[in-house]
């Protein structure tokens, strides 16, 4: 009941303020989907406390869903300790949300529409982390998809937010085609899709190989590259990570839940998930060290020169996302789950934040045409700081202990990959805090750069904002000092249970406690000097970056440029695709095959028709004559014994 | 079976002849107001003729084995005869119309029906001889018997050219197979024939017998004067035309082939595959570019043709009845399409461009309905009759490993398919041109009952299958 | 085979030939006639929903034999019959005939202005044919039925169709024609050569390798058209764009599945050899349909053209799935080809729905009426991520089982068939965005008005099925899991006695 | 048996049968002479029919011959009357003229 | 010897006849060409022992039938045409077609072989002693009577033929047609008509009219000569 109860209010919330919101009304859609959000939230604790705490792992079994032959795909609820955390955090952090956009969102004209995408969303969340089997948990990431794609365009009339939307959709596919090919590629090795099922057979077919684009591969490192395609696109890692800046369209508290706290961090999800999977795919998890750490440093890199408040931080999401997966790339998937716990609460804080100034700022997003605001909003101003602290991974606030956790998994790691990542992390870590602080600078400090008319109407937000920022901002500060132990600490295989695991050999999690010392605080000193950085270039000395841009014109404009990625797409696929469209439908269809098929045919008979009429020239001798060459013909081929 | 003056065998011929004298007299008597009179009774007299020749003994031979009375002939007959009666039918509102009021008309419809049936049961080459010219000296007559219009007169003196030519090659054919088997008996021919290597004389009297009566078919490249014959005579004429005369010399041709030459069969056979590849084709392609309806026909009624003489060249009794079937269903549905030309007419015109009859589903959706669905079934769409004359066809080719026929087949059947469908889509999916006098119920009736027959004769296959297939075993088993 | 004392299938087959007399005798006014045609195509068409629902119900799920079975004697002496029934890969496509009808007589209510008994009754007639086509048990019956189909599909594209109906309804027919003559040359061979047009017993007829490659080719000039598969696809974005609203609802939703239908009773049991022998370039058209089509949607700027071409991509992993010999590919395409029924035929409505309103079909034309239709806007979206084949609509289910299917396999095929899922969220997408989203900017398009209840009407069925195929879809697929699974095991023993016979 | 051989007979009928086909087709002047070419058409039926009957001690073949001249009669007198009907239509029997239908 | 030598010369005769009928420029020449050619197959008739045939082929042809040709001819009126240059144009493709027939027939006449069976199928022996005419009389009417009947059904046939197709309606001539005349009434014909003096008259025209026929009695304007 308690299983049913975490998951499907927000359904249900989701159906009546969509379906009825009309009638309802805003305020009666915002009732009924924050009500049913906090049910949920408290079946969620009570279910992280049931599960994760006291050890009660349970499957609820619901339905059938698709079933053909061996493959059967079932509707049902699994809660074991990874799935309680993600449980917990995500309706606790939603219902945060939900309570926040009443604010957030007071003045627009599709409230109820709102309301029922973000619970539409939380159960499709919900749905993917309780899945018991590969094809639910695609159930639910396809639904995160949707909704995602429904939120960014949640503005419709915007052209920008549709072109953003569709992005999402469609980079997110582009990963799902991975993960679909992973799944069946699953099935296909263990005749399973259920994860225990999987995971039974796992071991039974792990050198097993197969060939595919005339190569051989082991199975089950297919599989597994396969499904960390698929966590690329919804992570937004290197290569699928242009949705996510770009999604940033969406109304902020969208960006909050979606694009910081959860379903990006489904990719995580899913490699620690199929933890069984990745432990026996030792170049698999090899890739996604790689690419994580490769997102962590690429995404800081373009965080420092943004000037887009909300890109800054969905950067920083992009690169944080990169810390998780190359913890569990070296196996130590607690310590990525850890990090995507704090990180959830922490970058929640920091959106609701920026979103909390944007609303004060009337809806301006540019960080240049800011500052000096922050004596009209103290609170805000507040919770930033406690988001970048968190961000940047000082001590005591959560950010430290999960990001110094993965750090040191990395070094641990003992792998060449695991130093790469270290590296990557190191410098990230140092980029992180900069961006962090220019950041806080020019939104809240210097001169005031915005017109003298918004500046008159900057304001503190309701408390319907600053509630939920404050409680996130609890989080923010406690989650990390409080899990740490439970989560990565010296027992934490019983914390998790059978919900991670991970091969003896892989010994990085182990290990973390008792890296050098310099591995131990060199990330926190980074941080600082990040910080130290920062303050000098845009508090201190603010013609400094200016001159630093000036020196550097190519690395500046291809950092503010993202690395060139959207323009590098645009001419490999999109342009391209569109113009093989155009090219393969005029010049395939119809200069091709209509004209030499169908409409060649149909001239050719045409053709053969007029010749064969000319014959019939309406001259008797004409007629007569073919008669008798028909005549002689026949005549002929009997004299020649043809007949 | 004996008996050199056995003229109950011959009764129905008979009574077909004396009553068509008896009718040219009462018309000569009554003269201007006869022609409806002499049509009704010509109307009886052949429903009397076809329940004599229905009623007939058989099998059953006379007149010193010069004539035969067996299924197939009685089959033959009766399809004939129903076909001339609905000609008829249609040509007493087109006549009265078109001022074409001459009692000889009906008249002459008799004796070409006669000469018809006359020539399917003939038994002996002599007999075919004058059963053919018996029939087409009338044919010539009725092709120009508008004789104030210049395009009938000139069809007339076109089909009279050609047919004269045509019938002086069978002449010539008949002459060289009477002087290389010695006989002008069919079963004479048969056993000479039959009888050890092929004289080349018979071989040769073969081709030209069978040229001559491809004429009579219209089978190309025999068929050069068809379209213009068919455009140019009365269409009831027309309609005529493309029933009785064409199953009548097909049949003939079935009798000659399967009976005396039926020993040659494997010269026959490609002679026929190659008539049927060419018809089909000619048929499918020549049809496309047409305006006029009644040439559209004709050039529809050569790839008929062409079909039909699939089944035939297939042979055996699976492909003798398919041509049965075919020329059945064929003449049911081309009779029928002709009553619809018939109805073509506005403000005393009568019409022929195939563009008159754009928007006829708007103006006479019941006429539009049904050529609608004659024109479907022409081109062989089940589940319509036309589908099935195609399919004893197909199968009866195929049974007899004819595959280059079956393939044509099918490929001009998709090329035909699209000048029936031009003239639905003209009916349905343009403008009207405006609408057509009212339809005389004579000829609603003959529209109907095609329109039925196409529609209904997918319940009830089986009585016509039978019926024709005891008729193709009495041709090859007499 | 369990037989019914009881008419049923004839009944469903037939009774809406009965409709369209009852339309067809209707003497009148104008007003008149309309009315009692409307209503009487709708009362019929529902009945005979609601006698296909006995066949839902008592439908013997655990069974792969035919059920409700008839026979008659129809040929007299050829062993041709009257012989019908239904078994699991049949049953749920009567359904869907008989459920996509009445939506279609409720579309056309007020659509069609002209002619509208006519109409009716051409629908009629082609629910009769494509009924008889699905329960047909007899080859010729089957070929009889299966051509039928041109004739009132003709008239409806041609007669109702638009501007230029005369080409898309010649290309149409001649097309499918072409195809079909062929098939009717191999319907004969197999006659002869079984001494029976009867299916079950083709089922179990043996045939040699070379017969069953000649059949194959035959039967499959046939299919791929209707299909339709590439290169042989031309003539649906033509006919979808010109037909009225409820012929493309059909023609999507129902006469396509006849190829797929084809291929699964006809090529795979009957010619198993050479279906494995000819997989791969079934592959290989399926592979270029799917990427190839999806590419070209991208680029249409006519709605209709664009969701047009998106069923030819659907129907590449319909066929790609048949041919994997697989349960999952069998049962995907299957499924596949039952959602893609009620998918593209609401994405057809859909359109038509706009079409009504603006009678344009030009992208361009439009933009930000969701601003307007705020519950077209829902539907649209609804179908639109049916289409795309999102998790929880019908979509989905087969076309992930095909690439399950296909991955068995062939991996690269696979990911082909997957690529799809890119390329149909971005047409469909980009559809979505052009049409409903954006500025209402355009003047003409701000008095549209939402949908009617009659809309409503016709759109809810179809919003419920898309929704339970996406939800349970196993309350479908057990009915033809017993087929599919009997189907694969004669495959395989059919494959094994060949073998073992070349081997001696 | 008559004196000559059959085949001097045969020779001379399929020459005249030739020369009457020949004379239909290259004629281009008026359309009694194709009917004229048909005569020699017939005549040479005949004249096969009198030598196979000769050769073949057969009555047949005169019989037959008898029916063909009379058939041949009554052509000629249809035939005749065409060309009439056409000539007081057309004003001419000219061969080229004779092709109002064509196509 | 004489028999042969005659042979050869009504044969090359009947040919060059035959050729000259195709070629001669003036049709009533042709007409004469086509009657001398009938002639000399009369002749080449009587040598294969056909005399009544022969006799048939003069009376009935040349009486009639060729007369009529010229008959028509003459009627006619038709110019002399020079031979067009269509004639030139297709000669060569035509002589082809005809070398090859014409070469084929030859050939079955040169190696002509009657079917080994031919000598029991005869129908009609020629009875011996019969004169040739007896022998055609006593089969003509027995054996071949229904063909005998046929014919005289053709024939029939071909007189329909030319009255229907020839026979002029002149609606202008006026003819007599006593029934019609004596059948008449005063009521048809006579209308009494009140005067009131000096308003003139107005015919009033009578409903209808019974008009003589204008048909002539049967007879054969183009009639040939027959049996």
């Amino acid at each position: 009941m308690v299983e049913v109860g975490a998951v499907f209010p927000p359904l249900a919330g989701a159906m009546i303020a969509g379906l009825f919101g009309r009638s309802l009304g805003d305020r009666g859609a915002q009732g009924v989907t924050i009500g049913l959000m906090v049910i949920a939230a408290m079946c969620g604790i009570i279910l992280f406390v049931d599960v994760a705490v006291h050890g009660n792992a349970r499957t609820v079994d619901l339905a059938t869903w698709i079933a053909s032959g061996s493959l059967e795909a079932r509707w049902s609820l699994r809660f074991d300790t990874l799935s309680a955390v993600m449980v917990g955090m995500v309706t606790v952090v939603s219902t945060l949300i939900h309570v926040y956009s009443v604010g957030y969102m007071s003045h627009d004209s599709s409230i109820p529409r709102f309301m029922a995408y973000l619970s539409l969303f939380t159960f499709a969340m919900l749905m993917l982390v309780t899945a018991d089997d590969l094809i639910q948990l695609f159930f639910g990431w396809e639904g995160v998809g949707l909704a995602s794609y429904l939120l960014i365009g949640f503005w419709f009339d915007r052209e920008s937010a549709n072109a953003a939307a569709m992005k999402a959709f469609i980079v997110n596919r582009v990963g799902d085609v991975g993960f679909a090919l992973g799944i069946a590629g699953v099935f296909a090795l263990t005749n399973s899709v259920a994860f225990d099922g999987i995971f039974i057979a796992l071991p039974g077919v792990a050198t097993r190989t197969i060939s595919a684009a005339g190569m051989e591969f082991r199975a089950v490192e297919l599989c597994a590259v396969l499904l960390f395609i698929g966590a690329m696109g919804k992570s937004a890692q290197i290569f699928l990570h242009t949705w996510l800046p770009d999604a940033m369209e969406g109304p902020t508290p969208v960006s909050a839940l979606i694009h910081a706290a959860t379903m990006v961090t489904a990719g995580v999800f899913l490699t620690a998930r199929m933890s069984p999977l990745f432990e026996l795919a030792p170049t698999a998890l090899a890739i996604v060290t790689v690419i994580g750490a490769a997102t962590a440093l690429f995404a800081a890199t373009v965080g420092c020169v943004q000037n887009d408040i909300k890109r800054v931080i969905a950067y920083s999401t992009c690169s944080q996302l990169g810390y998780m997966f190359f913890a569990a790339g070296v196996s130590a998937y607690p310590a990525a789950i850890f990090h995507l716990f704090t990180h959830a609460f922490f970058k929640a804080l920091l959106f609701l934040s920026a979103g909390s100034v944007i609303h004060a700022m009337d809806g301006e997003q540019d960080i240049r045409r800011m500052g000096a605001i922050w004596r009209k909003v103290p609170i805000t101003y507040a919770m930033m700081w406690i988001g970048s602290l968190a961000l940047a991974g000082v001590p005591i606030f959560a950010g430290y202990y999960s990001k110094d956790m993965v750090l040191e998994v990395a070094w641990a790691s003992g792998t060449g990959v695991g130093r790469f990542a270290f590296a990557c992390g190191l410098i990230a870590a140092f980029l992180t805090a900069f961006y962090s602080w220019r950041l806080l600078i020019l939104t809240f400090h210097g001169d005031a750069r915005a017109d003298a008319h918004t500046m008159s109407h900057v304001h503190e937000s309701p408390p319907v904002m600053t509630v939920p920022l404050a409680l996130l901002a609890i989080g923010a500060v406690f989650a990390g000092v409080v899990f740490h132990e439970p989560f990565v600490g010296h027992h934490y295989a019983e914390f998790w249970r059978e919900a991670i695991s991970i091969s003896p050999e892989h010994r990085a999690m182990a290990l973390a406690h008792d890296v050098p010392a310099e591995v131990k605080y060199a990330p926190l000193v980074l941080a600082i000097a990040g910080i130290a950085t920062a303050v000098l270039f845009y508090a201190l000395a603010p013609k400094l970056p200016v001159a630093l841009a000036e020196a550097f014109p190519g690395v500046y404009q291809f950092l503010l440029n993202k690395w060139y990625f959207d323009e590098l797409y645009h001419r490999l696929f999109v342009r391209p695709a569109c113009a093989l469209g155009t090219v393969l439908w005029k010049g395939g269809d119809l200069r091709t095959i209509d004209r030499y098929g169908p409409d060649g045919v149909a001239s050719l008979a045409r053709e053969i028709g007029r010749s064969v009429v000319r014959v019939q020239s309406g001259y008797v001798y004409h007629y007569a004559f073919t008669m008798l060459v028909g005549l002689v013909v026949l005549v002929t081929l009997a004299a020649t014994g043809r007949l | 079976m004996e008996g050199i003056l056995n003229w109950h065998a011959a009764l129905p011929e008979l009574v077909l002849a004396l009553a068509a004298m008896a009718l040219l007299m009462l018309g000569v008597l009554l003269h201007r107001s006869a022609r409806e009179m002499v049509s009704l009774l010509a109307l009886a007299t052949l429903a009397l003729t076809a329940a004599l020749v229905l009623g007939s003994d058989r099998p059953l031979s006379a007149f010193g084995d010069l004539f035969l009375v067996d299924d197939f002939a009685v089959f033959v007959k009766t399809a004939v005869l129903g076909a001339a009666a609905l000609a008829l039918v249609l040509s007493l509102e087109w006549n009265r119309r078109e001022r074409l009021d001459r009692f000889e008309y009906p008249i002459l419809v008799l004796f070409a029906s006669l000469g018809m049936i006359m020539m399917v049961s003939a038994n002996d080459l002599m007999s075919l001889y004058l059963g053919l010219e018996l029939s087409s000296l009338a044919l010539y007559v009725l092709a120009a018997i508008q004789r104030d219009d210049l395009r009938a007169s000139e069809a007339g003196l076109k089909y009279f050219v050609l047919g004269a030519l045509a019938s002086a090659i069978t002449l010539y054919g008949m002459s060289l197979t009477y002087g290389f088997a010695g006989t002008t008996r069919y079963d004479g021919i048969a056993a000479a024939v039959a009888a050890g290597p092929m004289a080349t004389g018979l071989i040769v009297g073969l081709c030209f017998v069978t040229a001559g009566l491809a004429f009579k078919i219209s089978a190309v490249p025999f068929h050069m004067w068809t379209p213009d014959v068919y455009e140019g005579a009365p269409t009831p004429v027309t309609a005529f035309f493309s029933v009785a005369p064409k199953f009548a010399a097909i049949a003939v041709l079935m009798r000659v082939l399967a009976g005396p030459f039926g020993a040659a069969v494997a010269q026959w056979t490609q002679i026929l595959v190659l008539l049927a590849i060419a018809s089909m084709l000619v048929g499918a392609f020549a049809a496309l570019r047409q305006a006029n309806i009644k040439r559209l026909m004709a050039y529809s009624s050569i790839g008929h043709v062409g079909y039909a003489l699939i089944g035939f060249a297939a042979g055996g009794e699976e492909g003798l009845r398919a041509v049965l079937l075919y020329m059945t269903i064929y003449v049911v549905m081309n009779i029928s399409v002709f009553g619809c030309i018939v109805a073509m007419h506005r403000q005393g015109v009568a019409c022929e461009r195939i563009d008159d009859l754009a928007g006829l589903s708007d103006s006479a959706p019941g006429l539009a309905f049904a050529l609608a669905i004659l024109m479907f079934s022409m081109a062989g769409i089940p589940p319509l009759a036309g589908f099935f004359a195609k399919l004893w066809v197909f199968l009866a080719a195929i049974e007899a490993g004819l595959w280059p026929l079956a393939f044509v087949g099918v490929l001009a059947s998709v090329v035909s398919a699209f000048y029936y469908l031009r003239i639905v889509k003209l009916m349905y999916f343009d403008t009207p041109a405006g609408a057509f006098a009212p339809l005389h119920s004579g000829v609603a009736v003959v529209v109907a009952f095609g329109g039925v027959f196409s529609v209904g004769f997918v319940l009830l296959p089986s009585p016509l299958l039978m019926v024709a297939g005891s008729a193709a075993r009495s041709l090859l088993a007499p | 085979m369990s037989s019914v004392g009881f008419p049923l299938l004839s009944l469903i087959v037939f009774l809406p030939l009965v409709g369209a007399a009852i339309i067809a005798t209707v003497r009148g006014d104008e007003q008149t006639v309309s009315s009692n045609a409307r209503w009487t195509a709708l009362w019929t068409s529902l009945i005979v929903f609601f006698l296909s629902l006995v066949l839902w119900a008592r439908f013997d799920r655990s069974s792969a034999d035919f059920q409700f079975v008839e026979r008659a004697a129809w040929f007299g002496d050829l062993a041709i019959s009257y012989h019908v029934g239904v078994d699991g890969l049949s049953v749920l496509f009567v359904l869907l005939s008989t459920a996509l009808t009445p939506v279609c007589v409720v579309a056309s209510w007020e659509s069609v202005e002209s002619k509208l008994r006519e109409y009716m009754i051409a629908f009629l007639v082609l629910e009769t044919m494509m009924v008889g086509m699905f329960v047909a048990l007899d080859l010729v019956i089957f070929y009889i039925f299966f051509e039928g189909v041109l004739i009132p599909m003709f008239l409806i594209i041609g007669v109702w169709g638009g501007s230029r109906r005369t080409y898309a309804a010649f290309k149409f027919f001649l097309f499918t024609l072409a195809g079909s003559v062929l098939m009717l040359l191999a319907v004969i061979w197999l006659y002869l050569d079984a001494g029976t047009s009867d299916i079950p017993v083709l089922l179990d007829h043996p045939l040699s390798r070379t017969a069953q490659t000649w059949l194959f080719l035959a039967f499959f000039a046939s299919f791929a058209v209707k299909v339709p598969m590439w290169p042989l696809h031309t003539w649906l974005p033509d006919a979808h764009v010109e037909a009225p609203t409820a012929g493309s609802v059909i023609l999507a939703g129902v006469l396509l599945k006849m190829g797929g239908y084809g291929f699964l009773r006809f090529s795979l049991p009957m010619l198993p050899e050479a279906s494995v022998d000819f997989a791969p370039f079934v592959f290989a058209l399926s592979a270029i349909a799917v990427v190839y089509t999806s590419l070209v949607a991208l680029a249409q700027e006519d709605i209709k053209k664009l969701i047009a071409y998106s069923s030819v991509a659907h129907m590449g992993l319909v066929t790609l799935g048949l041919f994997t010999f697989t349960t999952q590919g069998i049962e995907g395409a299957l499924f596949q080809m039952l959602s893609h029924g009620v998918v593209s035929a609401a994405l057809f409505l859909c359109v038509g729905v706009i079409y009504d309103r603006m009678h344009t079909r030009e992208i361009a034309a439009y933009g930000g009426i969701a601003h307007r239709m705020p519950r077209y806007a829902v539907l649209f979206m609804l179908f639109s991520m049916g289409s795309v084949g999102l998790p929880g609509t019908s979509g989905f289910v087969g076309e992930f089982l095909a690439i399950v299917g296909a991955w068995q396999v062939n991996r690269m095929l696979a990911l082909v068939a997957a690529s799809g899922m890119v390329l149909g969220a971005a047409y469909m997408l980009w559809l979505y965005r052009r049409v409903l989203f954006g500025a209402l900017t355009k003047p003409e398009l701000k008095a549209l008005p939402d949908l009617s209840p009659r809309e409503l009407a016709a759109f809810s069925p179809l919003a419920i099925l898309t929704l339970w195929m996406g939800l349970y879809p196993s309350s479908f697929t057990q009915f033809f899991s017993a087929s599919v699974a009997s189907l694969l095991d004669r495959h395989q023993s059919m494959l094994g006695a060949s073998r073992q016979l070349a081997g001696l | 048996m008559p004196a000559v051989g059959l085949g001097h007979y045969l020779a001379v009928a399929a020459i005249l049968f030739t020369l009457g086909t020949v004379g239909i087709f290259l004629n281009r002047k008026n359309v009694i002479v194709i009917l004229m070419s048909v005569e020699l058409m017939l005549l040479a039926v005949n004249l096969n029919l009198i030598a196979f009957a000769a050769h073949l001690g057969d009555l047949t073949g005169q019989i037959f011959t008898m029916f063909v001249l009379t058939v041949a009669a009554a052509e000629a007198a249809i035939g005749l009357a065409i060309i009439v009907v056409y000539f007081r239509n057309r004003r001419s029997i000219e061969v080229d003229d004779v092709r109002m239908m064509r196509g | 010897m004489i028999v042969t030598l005659a042979f050869y010369a009504f044969a090359a005769v009947l040919i060059a006849a035959a050729a000259m009928v195709v070629l001669a420029r003036n049709p009533v020449h042709a007409v004469l060409f086509l009657i001398l050619a009938f002639f000399n197959a009369a002749a080449l008739f009587l040598l294969a022992g056909a005399e009544f045939l022969a006799m048939i082929l003069v009376i009935v042809y040349v009486g009639a039938v060729a007369v009529l040709f010229l008959f028509v001819v003459m009627m006619l009126d038709v110019n002399f045409t020079e031979l067009r240059e269509g004639f030139v144009r297709y000669l060569p493709i035509g002589a082809v077609v005809g070398i090859v027939l014409a070469a084929e027939l030859l050939f079955i006449a040169s190696v002509w072989s009657l079917s080994a069976e031919a000598p029991r199928l005869l129908a009609e022996p020629t009875p011996p002693g019969l004169d040739n005419t007896t022998a055609l009389g006593r089969v003509l009417y027995t054996d071949y009577f229904y063909l005998f009947q046929a014919s005289g059904v053709i024939l029939l046939i071909a007189m329909i033929g030319a009255i229907v197709l020839t026979l002029r309606d002149r609606p202008g001539v006026k003819r007599q047609d006593v029934g019609a005349q004596t059948a008449r009434r005063p009521q048809e014909t006579l209308a009494m008509v009140k005067m009131r003096p000096g308003s003139g008259m107005i015919v009033i025209p009578k409903p209808e009219t019974v008009r003589g026929t204008e048909r002539e009695p049967l007879s054969e304007p183009t009639g040939h000569g027959g049996h």
